[in-house]
């Protein structure tokens, strides 16, 4: 049975139904992230939210970045973020205030910044194409280790380095004080 | 004796920082030792200088003894040393005036000689320095060399509040300087600029002095060394650091302050601003004669209320240095010649003054004027000198001081009279608050303060009388033969005035 | 909509400008930290749907977006750290009161 | 004469010199130098002045001679020489100065004999002796300047002698002051003579100051007249000099009688033809003079510091010089200027010798009857007393009568009614001061009463051979009337300026206008006496009254306002107390303030103002990471919008 | 990767490695301080002549992302001798305080490697990788004492506002690329030129990309007003590593303003001057002014960077008005400024070598008399910094002011602002001069005993000091070679 190209009775293609659905989750979550109280839920919400991102890279023809995205976001990052955050939860701090003072400021100032870059955006001629292009995933191991090796070298040294340094500060320490 | 092969003017300049590299390596505990090398590297470069005076020709225009080496050739910035008739005066002031300060030093200082003497050298360094610089850069940077060895001698060996004191002299002096340092900049810049972008000769002076500038540098670059020396002078309003700084220096600072700082302003107009920016001198001039003859008749009658003594003889300077920026601004030849003449007289009176308070501060440690009197028949020499002092500060004929005053009169005469009989009023308030002065420290009996003090009222001591001999001498001689100074600035005089004379006051009618 | 590099792009802001907000607004440092993830994500999105978009950049982009998740890991990794080895010293993870060093 | 003329300031000089460096150590032995430098320089001025009075030597033709030392000031155009000018007017001058200074010096020796300060004197007599001659004979105006700035200063020295005393340490400087008030005015016209003539040789000033145009003479001749005012102390500037009786009576007689004081007149003199050629300036020196001259002698009227009478009497007769020189009667005021220089010299010793018999005693109503105690300083006192009254044939006549008399043939009328009154006044407190000091019964302090005694020779002499000018200098040099010896000598030195007045030059008519006019001065000089007699007594042999205190004090009851005028000196001290050191010392302490809280405090303010900034910017770094971001962002965003303002232009 | 390629690059290899001995070192023999001492001094020495060989040639690399000028040689041998100095100076203040010396030099290099790839970066991923690799180590150095609470506090303060910074420059650098198409800064300013070619301003969606930039690297260089981490961060951190984050740091970031403003941005300068000159002037003043009122002398020397930040920004701002006299006052003005912080703070971790001792000024009271030798050395450094001549602070000055007064206009107000704030500065280095020599010390203890190696420090940082000020030829003609490599 054929897919219709749209979807019925909104008229929308299916890309479109995606996409929609994706940047909602997206927006949804991240507002959840920043405004939770509970931390471990941020946490949670925010692996969706990156989540949502792997869809919207696989709509828009990088599956290579999509995987990369599940793999490294939500894989390493928000795992090492969720253990962080049960690290320093101690029991004795009661959910007080999750805002700053300044919060209505922050959101003022937020919704300008998205604002201005939203208009700007529009604004702008950025000599796009109306379709997506995909990426051959050869194509670009080719280009990591040959046109990009460079920057490729320097992130093993900065992950070296942020590795060290990290372990240092992180480790407990023998007769430490605590 | 051949000198002109040598290089006399850096050996001038620099020996004073061989002694202090010397006392540098001399273990704290021997203070003699210190003040003997000290006193000697000093006394070496003022012999030296002596020879400077022998050597030099009068009649030869241009200047001599140069010395020239390229230092920072990227922008044309020369080791350029020489002197004319003007700065020869100045440099051999100095150097007398520094041993005599070092002398000076021998008694009251105490604590931390070493430092003391160190910073004292550097501080000469520094002052000669700028007077025999010709090249914009360098004369800049011995500008500012002086400051530091200022403020660690006032902020060290001081008085009570001496931090502000000194701070307040470096900041305000640094205001003026650094805008300067913009003027400079600017000027070289204008004159790389004609040139094709060629640094050489930008920042020197002799070839500077030949370049006429466009009036609009002129009159901003001309502003600038305004600011910086008109504070250094200090001229109306930009006094207010010199009597908090005189009060809080000591004695030997507050010597080389009246004697030879404030002769670095003086020196400026004469040596840079007026020949460089002559036209811009020529607008500002009724401006600056105004604030001239404002400082010579308010810094007179405040003298009159001060309750202390150094104090007094800070405004009285603020009042005698009116006479050296009137009588540079009047082009006139007698207004510039009596300009100069003032700053070595009121160089050798007031320091010789300040080593007269000094004698009785280290005595009692107070200058508070309302508590004397009767000094007189307790300590007749010292009533005598001060006594000649004040009067030759006052101008009595006879003295230097006064020829310095009367020409300056006579040029301002030429320019205005209404000018002239403002600022000569001043001789009246001038006998007012020394007289005073003198009255309230010497005559009627003797004051409680003093009988309270009576053990340590002895009279001049040996060192002493030493130190105020020879500004006495000078005072004297410069009073009977002015000539002897006159003749020596005299080419100064007619290069400035010549290239004065040619240019015009700029038309400031911006509207047009 | 899904064809239009605009509509990313506006999406990426979007999220950007909440990352901004919640770095802004909330105490808990691990929670900035986590705004500082979404600010990188919105960049990455970015980069992404402009290779989509724009032919010249087709092929950098998945890389550069890779590089930058790369970056994004060391950053969390020092982050983590530096948050660890300071709720040692102070007992808790609230930004707002670690103002010791102030004026 | 090269060598003798500079010989004559330069020994005085030198034995000041000598006696301030080593007098100290000398003890009674210090006066012997400045004595015999004072000697010696007085027989060489002798030398100098019969050589230009008579025409002889260098001075040949009645020329002046012109030393030159060194040059003084050489800058540029402006070209001052160290040189001395000797003429006729400077001879006369030199008689008065080494004259009179010699004999103080002389009379000093016993007056001081007990004062610790002895050598101290001596040595500021010799500087004074010095500078009084450089004034004198100084061939430029520069010169005279710095002579009459060192006189000033020796004055100085000298009224402040006793320092300890605070009236004389306030006196010296008062005096000093407000004669610098007057070299203001010198110093400007001295300015306004280079820069208008290019020189300051009074020679060739005198020879070019034709060329200049009228307004510019008149300036010139009127700031002149300002320094005159002040050292010759005329109205207003007349207040030190009685203050300066502070000074011991030789000083008195000395400087504030027959020398400095006389400085004024001579530069008038001296500068005589710029002034002849500002004729409203001269009426301005006329007026001035007379009125100092009324004025002073209104207050002598009721004074009984017997000094002060004498400091006004002297202010009176300066007056006179000047109203003589108003007028253009030059040789007159000269001559007034030598023959008072002798007697108010003999009077001022006079009183010393007084006081020194008193012990010390000034004040006249504790004096009285005193004729016989001291013979000799009573007799010359006496004959200085009929000298100064205008009596022939006293030295005092011929001068005053020659003033009175040209004032009126000159056609200043107001002058010689003026002065006419003021003969009488000066008659009348002349003897008012004898009747006082030395008739009628004695009513000294009982405890000083028997140790009066007449003063030692050293200071006896120099009253008796000051007596013989002041009896005789009038006929020696003013007889015959109207044609005498001194115009002869003075003619080369007045004879421009006589010339540009353009007066009629009527013979001397004694049996005309000029011997009514003599008549008429005599009888109003006798007319004081009589006056003086009634009140306060005489005793003369074979006349003998004694005073009328209870007169006295009625005729003031009647004239209340006069009296109490007189009395305080027409409140002259007390305004200018109020002017210049009342609002004067508010103006100055405001101008202190001003530069504290105004001056000063902007500067402070604008460091103030600087920390203040930064305090207050300090606190946007509230230590909060959020408070920072947000700083940050708010900076994105303005930055955000300026770069879309700067791409939308 | 060609042998070219890796030759050209070697410098930074080397630092890598050095990096790596150091660890080895640490691993093979656990605490021998003085080995990971020699290690890492040889390393930067090997270094140092590395940059020196690779200087010989100017070259690109890996397809024009890495290249080799003398800008990168100017810089790199900066960078070297600032990581240096640190190393020099830190041991004492680490040892007393019970601090690891390899993880902190193989952290430092690290960051200097960071610094290098700025320096030589030519393309704008290299360009935000090396920030990266530069900035992070920074981060984890100024949180290096993790026992300390302030230094905790600093550091957490220096990487959340440090992270959001890069998350906002990265943006910009992204919006910049999707117009640009490229990420070589060549190509990019070759397409910039297109597209202002004909007197078209930039699109909206450029101007963004710029202020997102700008923003970033302001941060970095920390410019008023996105300075807020520099005074907390350089209080916190433990002295040595606060002297390296005053200057490493701050000269890494302008040697990426040079690269990508300079470098690829140079067609919009007319566009960003204004703000430059802004952000110079907003810098210098407030930085003075804030550091007069402070108390610690290390806060009060991180704000006294904030206003040196502001002086490098006229010369900047000099450069964009035309004179190529401002890119050379720039880099003087780092190389003088980098000697004479460094010898500051210097002093001050010597004199904190006893822990527990502040950076109060209390701490400085009698110096002059307690420790005469450091207390000169400190009044030196001052006096440079408030621009005394004739040391290096003031020919940095006046390199920048002079610029300034070439360039004319707007830019002579800010040559007066700039010698106005310099007089204001005076009051509070010469402050500290006043509790050096004019105040009785408040405690009377034993000075401590300093090692060798920091007397050769800085007697090294003070003769450079004196002589860039005497002597500024030969560091005249690198800074006009290294201009020159700029477009």
């Amino acid at each position: 049975m054929a897919i219709p190209s749209t979807v019925p009775f909104i008229g929308l293609s299916w890309d479109d139904v995606l996409f929609l659905l994706f940047a909602t989750t997206m927006i949804g979550t991240a507002l959840l992230v920043v405004s939770m109280r509970d931390i471990i839920r941020c946490g949670l919400a925010m692996m969706a939210s990156f989540g949502a991102l792997a869809g919207i890279y696989v709509l828009l023809g990088a599956p290579l970045v999509a995987a990369a995205q599940v793999l490294i976001y939500i894989g390493a990052i928000a795992v090492l973020i969720l253990f962080a955050i049960m690290l320093t939860q101690s029991k004795a701090a009661p959910a007080r205030l999750v805002f700053q003072t300044q919060a209505v400021p922050a959101g003022i100032a937020a919704v300008i910044l998205a604002v201005v870059i939203a208009l700007t955006v529009t604004a702008t001629d950025w000599g796009a194409v109306t379709s997506r292009l995909g990426t051959a995933t050869d194509e670009l191991a080719r280009l990591l280790f040959r046109d990009y090796v460079l920057p490729f070298e320097i992130v093993s040294v900065l992950l070296l380095a942020a590795v060290i340094g990290g372990v240092f500060l992180a480790k407990r320490e023998e007769g430490g004080p605590q | 004796m051949d000198i002109t092969g040598l290089p006399i003017l850096t050996l001038i300049t620099f020996a004073p920082l061989v002694g202090a590299i010397l006392i540098a390596f001399i273990p704290r505990s021997s203070a003699g030792l210190v003040r003997a090398t000290a006193l000697g590297t000093s006394l070496v470069s003022w012999a030296l200088s002596l020879f400077l005076l022998v050597g030099f020709l009068p009649s030869h225009p241009n200047f001599q003894f140069v010395e020239r080496a390229d230092w920072i050739s990227a922008f044309g910035i020369q080791y350029k040393l020489g002197v004319d008739g003007l700065s020869l005066v100045m440099v051999v002031l100095t150097t007398t005036l520094t041993w005599i300060s070092i002398l000076a030093s021998f008694g009251p200082i105490k604590e931390r000689v070493k430092e003391y003497m160190i910073s004292f050298l550097i501080l000469e360094v520094g002052m000669l320095g700028v007077f025999v610089a010709l090249d914009l850069f360098l004369f800049y940077i011995f500008f500012e060399i002086v400051l530091v060895p200022m403020y660690l001698i006032i902020g060290i060996w001081g008085g009570a509040n001496r931090i502000y004191a000194t701070i307040k002299f470096v900041l305000y002096t640094l205001v003026g300087s650094l805008l300067m340092l913009v003027g400079i900049l600017a000027t070289a810049f204008a004159f790389q600029a004609a040139h094709g972008g060629n640094w050489a000769g930008a920042f020197d002076y002799e070839t500077l002095r030949q370049f006429s500038f466009d009036s609009t540098l002129q009159l901003f670059a001309f502003l600038a060394f305004f600011l910086a020396f008109a504070i250094k002078i200090p001229m109306f309003p930009f006094h207010t650091w010199l009597p908090d700084a005189h009060v809080e220096a000591p004695t030997a600072g507050s010597v080389i302050l009246a004697g030879v700082l404030l002769k670095l302003g003086g020196y400026g107009f004469i040596r840079f601003a007026v020949p460089l920016f002559p036209e811009a001198a020529h607008t500002y001039a009724p401006a600056i004669i105004l604030l001239s003859v404002i400082a010579i008749i308010y810094g007179a009658i405040v003298a009159l209320v001060q309750p202390d003594l150094k104090k007094l003889v800070a405004y009285s300077s603020v009042s005698h240095m009116g006479f050296v920026t009137l009588g540079i601004f009047v082009f006139q030849e007698q207004g510039l010649q009596g300009a100069i003449l003032q700053m070595v007289n009121h160089g050798l009176i007031t320091g010789a003054l300040f080593l007269l308070v000094g004698v009785l501060y280290e005595r009692t440690h107070d200058r508070t004027i309302a508590k004397m009197g009767g000094l007189s028949a307790q300590m007749p020499v010292y009533a005598v000198a001060f006594g000649f002092f004040m009067l030759a500060s006052a101008g009595l004929p006879g003295l230097s001081g006064f020829i310095g005053e009367f020409l300056v009169f006579v040029g301002s005469f030429a320019y205005s009279p209404a000018v002239a009989a403002a600022s000569t009023i001043v001789m009246v308030f001038a006998a007012g608050y020394l007289l005073w002065m003198f009255q309230r420290m010497f005559f009627g009996e003797l004051s409680d303060f003093f009988k309270n003090a009576i053990g340590h009222l002895d009279d001049l001591r040996p060192t002493e009388v030493l130190t105020l001999v020879p500004l006495g001498v000078l005072v004297v001689v410069f009073g009977l033969f002015p000539g002897l100074l006159l003749t020596l600035v005299q080419g100064t005089v007619t290069e400035v005035l010549h290239g004065a004379a040619q240019a015009s006051a700029i038309n400031l009618a911006f509207w047009q | 909509m899904s064809n239009s590099l605009d509509a990313y792009l506006v999406l990426s802001g979007i999220i950007f400008a909440i990352g901004t907000f919640g770095f802004l607004a909330r105490r808990n440092a691990i929670s900035m930290l986590m705004s500082i993830e979404l600010m990188l994500n919105a960049v990455n999105l970015a980069i992404v749907a402009f290779g989509s978009f724009v032919e010249a950049l087709r092929t950098a982009s998945s890389v550069i977006a890779l590089i930058v998740m790369a970056v994004a890991a060391a950053e969390a990794t020092v982050g983590l750290a530096i948050v660890i080895a300071i709720y040692r010293n102070r007992r808790t993870p609230l930004v707002d009161e670690y103002d010791t060093l102030r004026q | 004469m090269e060598t003798l003329i500079p010989l004559i300031p330069a020994l005085p000089l030198a034995g000041f010199v000598f006696t301030g460096l080593f007098g100290r150590r000398l003890g009674k032995r210090a006066s012997l130098v400045p004595v015999l430098a004072v000697v010696a320089s007085w027989m060489i001025a002798m030398v100098v002045v019969y050589n230009a009075l008579t025409g002889s030597g260098a001075f040949a033709g009645g020329q002046g001679v012109e030393v030159h030392l060194w040059n003084w000031i050489p800058a540029g155009a402006f070209q001052v020489q160290f040189g001395f000018y000797a003429d006729n007017l400077t001879a006369c001058l030199l008689i008065v100065v080494t004259t009179i200074g010699m004999l103080v010096h002389v009379y000093s020796l016993g007056y001081m004999s007990h004062d610790p300060g002895y050598w101290r004197f001596f040595a500021y007599l010799n500087l004074f002796m010095f500078s009084m001659l450089l004034l004198v004979l100084a061939d430029n105006f520069l010169l005279v300047f710095a002579g009459w700035e060192l006189v000033g200063l020796s004055s100085y020295l000298l009224i402040g002698f006793w320092y300890r005393r605070r009236s004389a340490a306030l006196a010296a400087k008062k005096a000093f002051i407000v004669n610098r008030v007057g070299d203001v005015g010198f110093a400007l016209g001295i300015m306004a003579i280079f820069v208008s003539l290019g020189t300051l040789n009074i020679r060739e000033v005198i020879e070019r100051i034709g060329t200049l145009d009228h307004t510019q003479i008149t300036v010139i001749a009127l700031l002149l007249f300002a320094g005159a005012m002040g050292k010759s102390a005329q109205f207003p500037l007349h207040v030190w000099l009685p203050d300066a009786m502070e000074g011991p009576t030789p000083v008195s007689a000395l400087i504030h009688a027959a020398t400095m004081v006389n400085a004024g007149v001579y530069l008038v003199a001296r500068a005589n033809p710029i002034f002849a050629h500002a004729p409203e300036a001269m009426v301005v020196v006329a007026a001035v003079g007379i009125f100092t001259a009324i004025l002073a002698a209104s207050i002598a009227f009721t004074q009984t510091d017997i000094k002060r009478v004498l400091a006004y009497s002297t202010l009176s007769q300066l007056g006179y010089m000047f109203a003589a020189l108003g007028v253009g009667a030059w040789t007159a005021a000269i001559f007034h200027l030598m023959s008072h220089g002798f007697f108010k010299g003999l009077l001022f010793l006079d009183s010393g010798s007084v006081i020194h018999a008193v012990d010390g005693e000034q004040d006249m109503r504790r004096m009285g009857g005193l004729r016989r105690r001291i013979p000799i300083t009573y007799a010359t006192m006496f004959i200085g007393s009929v000298a100064i009254s205008g009596i022939p044939p006293l030295a005092g006549f011929f001068s005053k009568d020659e003033i009175l008399g040209e004032a009126f043939k000159n056609g200043f009328l107001w002058v010689w009614a003026i002065g006419l009154l003021v003969a009488g006044m000066t008659a009348f407190y002349m003897f008012r001061l004898m009747g006082l000091t030395f008739w009628g019964k004695s009513r000294v302090d009982p405890a000083v009463e028997p140790h009066i005694h007449e003063s030692p020779r050293s200071m006896t002499l120099p009253l008796l051979v000051l007596a013989v000018p002041s009896v005789l200098l009038g006929l020696a040099i003013g007889w015959p009337l109207g044609s005498g010896q001194l115009r002869t000598w003075l003619e080369p030195v007045f004879h421009e300026a006589v010339e540009l007045a353009a007066r009629p030059e009527a013979a001397y008519a004694f049996f005309g206008v000029d011997g009514a006019l003599l008549i008429t001065s005599v009888a109003v000089a006798t007319l004081g006496i009589i006056g003086a007699w009634a009140l306060f007594g005489l005793e003369l042999p074979g006349i003998r009254r004694a005073g009328n205190p209870d007169r006295v004090r009625s005729l003031a009851g009647r004239m209340p306002f006069l009296y109490r005028a007189s009395l305080n000196k027409w409140w002259f001290d007390e305004l200018y107390d109020l002017l210049f050191i009342r609002i004067g010392g508010r103006i100055a302490a405001f101008l202190w303030w001003f530069d504290r809280a105004v001056v000063d405090g902007t500067v402070n303010g604008v460091g103030a103002l600087t920390a203040d900034a930064g305090r207050g910017l300090r606190r946007f770094q509230t230590g909060h990471v959020q408070n920072y971001a947000l700083g940050i962002a708010i900076g994105l965003i303005v930055m955000a919008g300026g770069y879309l303002v700067i791409a939308g232009r | 990767m060609s042998a070219a390629d890796f030759s050209t690059i070697s410098p930074v290899v080397a630092a890598v490695l050095v990096a790596a001995a150091i660890l080895l070192v640490d691993i093979v023999r656990p605490g021998s301080r003085t080995l990971a001492i020699a290690t890492s001094l040889l390393g930067l020495a090997i270094v140092a002549a590395v940059v020196l060989w690779a200087g010989q040639s100017t070259a690109d690399a890996f397809d024009g992302a890495y290249r080799q000028d003398a800008l990168t040689t100017f810089l790199d041998l900066l960078f070297v001798a600032i990581v240096a100095f640190t190393i020099v100076f830190a041991p004492d203040y680490l040892e007393s305080r019970d601090l690891p010396f390899a993880e902190f030099a193989a952290v430092l290099v690290f960051a200097m490697t960071g610094a290098m790839l700025l320096a030589a970066a030519s393309d704008l991923l290299v360009l935000f990788l090396g920030l990266e690799l530069m900035v992070i180590p920074g981060y984890l150095l100024a949180g290096f004492a993790k026992r300390d609470a302030l230094s905790t506090e600093g550091a957490i303060k220096y990487f959340l506002l440090g992270s959001f910074s890069s998350a906002i420059f990265l943006f910009g650098l992204v919006f910049t690329w999707g117009l640009t198409g490229s990420t070589r800064i060549d190509d990019v300013a070759r397409h910039l030129t297109d597209m202002l070619s004909g007197g078209a301003s930039m699109s909206a969606g450029l101007a963004m990309g710029l202020a997102f930039m700008t923003t970033g690297v302001a941060f970095k260089i920390a410019a008023v007003p996105f300075h807020y981490w520099t005074p907390d961060a350089y209080q916190g951190s433990p002295t040595p590593i606060t002297g390296y984050l005053s200057v490493g740091p701050k000269v890494g970031a302008f040697a990426l303003i040079l690269r990508l403003f300079i470098g690829a941005l140079d067609p919009l300068k007319t566009d960003w001057l204004p703000v430059m000159e802004i952000l110079a002037a907003l810098t210098m003043t407030m930085g003075n002014l804030v550091a007069l009122t402070q108390s610690n002398v290390k806060r009060m020397l991180a704000y006294s960077s904030i206003a040196h930040t502001g002086y490098i920004l006229v010369g900047l701002a000099a450069y964009a008005a035309g004179r190529i006299e401002g890119l050379e006052g720039v880099l003087f003005y780092a190389a003088a400024y980098t000697f004479m912080n460094l010898g500051a703070f210097a002093v001050v971790a010597a004199l904190q070598r006893r822990p527990g001792v502040t950076s109060h000024l209390d701490t400085f009271a009698g110096l002059g008399r307690r420790e005469p030798i450091l207390g000169v050395l400190m009044t030196l450094f001052l006096l440079s910094l408030t621009g005394i001549p004739p040391l290096a602070g003031f020919f940095g000055k006046a390199y920048v002011i002079l610029a300034a007064v070439q360039a004319g206009g707007t830019l002579t107000i800010l040559a007066v602002i700039a010698v106005l704030n310099a007089a204001a500065a005076a009051f509070y280095y010469l402050r500290v001069v006043v509790y050096m020599y004019m105040r009785e010390p408040t405690s009377e203890a034993e000075p401590p005993k300093h090692g060798s190696l920091v007397w050769a420090g800085l007697w090294a940082a003070s003769a450079l000091t004196i002589a860039i000020g005497v002597f500024p030829g030969p560091l005249l003609d690198a800074v006009h070679h290294a201009a020159l490599a700029l477009p």
